[in-house]
């Protein structure tokens, strides 16, 4: 079980190569990754913000409630903060469980979590200004699926 | 003294991303309100509290939570990674 | 949008940057990676045959479903068949979406279509010599959330 | 003539990948009772009707399917892919 908070860019292939092969046993492996949208190049970058400190704290604690509602055989979140340009990965989750279930609904609910409860803000920098990301409804709604 | 972090907009309107408060509050709603009375930029980063989120001690809380024994509280907007 | 079904070993983590980085305007990418399960070392490995003719063409009309489906930006199913080693990836599918309900949604309902609707057919090799994987009803039961 | 395809335990147990079939049956049905009748492998290959499946010229099709103007017809368990 991993949590990496970092500003610098990550591999989500070289990530994923590694997670599926030291999920020894598993039958099946989930990632989710999070991109900057790029919308027909209006997005110049992204900038986001986290609480250092409470961060790794939170997501660990998202991740440990995964592992106690579901026989994960591993997990990974990775998280950048920083500024981030038009198409660059901003997060990935990767699950792995013997069957695909359990791995689908860790890694949704993983993404669920980060989304409301995981303390990052994002700010959108456009040709037109600077904008903090406003929350989503639908994500909160998400929440009460679990 | 408690420290008190702001983060994204809520940072942004008071000016500072952080600072050590001396207080007689006993929740962090009266923390709030003691703020709101300091100056204009707090009145407005503490104006809507529907778009307001609280840490204590690192853990999400509510603005209920006593303010006792707290070393460090953190007023956000709603988070919006992943 | 693409089909591959082969022999060979494929390469997730290139995949699934290759994936990410050619899906404009996503901000979401789920993969799925089907393992051979190497339950303590007793799976010595795994044979699938296939239904050549017919594999790519059902694979492609599963991804065309999905496209009709929810707003998908790229799709990708590769599935391979022969002989397998354990801890070998059997297979993998990815999707790409703005939104992440989209992603996980289109993943979800391929591997379910591929695990039932799809010409393979699994044989594992042990040290107690060599069974057909029978198809499971939680499998079959899947089908019928979508 | 229709191409008759076997796979995984209908294949073995038949003890062929495929065969050329000359038929008058009408239906998938009737291509089955016409091979069970001709040799116990068959009876062996076809004997649970619910672990079978079958596909009309490469597309999934039910037992009642008609023949006509159909040039592949292929058995096999249920998959297990994924």
């Amino acid at each position: 079980m991993r949590v990496i908070v970092q500003a610098e860019p990550f591999d989500l292939g070289a990530l994923s190569n590694a997670f599926a092969e030291g999920a020894g046993g598993a039958g099946a492996v989930v990632t989710f990754t999070g991109l900057v949208r790029d919308n027909g190049g209006a997005l110049s970058a992204m900038e986001i913000e986290h609480y250092p400190g409470m961060t790794e704290k939170a997501i660990t604690a998202m991740v440990d409630e995964a592992r106690a509602r579901w026989a994960l055989l591993d997990a990974l979140v990775v998280h950048r903060y920083g500024r981030l340009a038009g198409g660059e990965a901003i997060m990935m989750v990767a699950t792995a469980a013997r069957h695909r279930a359990e791995a689908f609904a860790a890694a949704e609910f993983l993404m669920d979590y980060l989304k409301s409860r995981a303390p990052f803000w994002k700010k959108e920098l456009t040709s037109d200004g600077a904008e903090w990301v406003a929350a989503r409804e639908v994500d909160e709604a998400a929440l009460k699926r679990w | 003294m408690i420290e008190v972090l702001y983060f994204a907009w809520v940072r942004e309107r008071i000016g500072a991303p952080r600072e050590r408060i001396e207080t007689e509050a006993a929740t962090v709603m009266g923390l709030i309100e003691d703020l709101r009375a300091r100056d204009e930029r707090y009145a407005w980063a503490f104006a809507d509290m529907t778009s307001l989120r609280v840490a204590v001690d690192q853990e999400l809380a509510g603005f209920d939570a006593p303010l006792a024994g707290v070393r460090e509280i953190a007023f956000f907007p709603p988070m919006t990674g992943g």
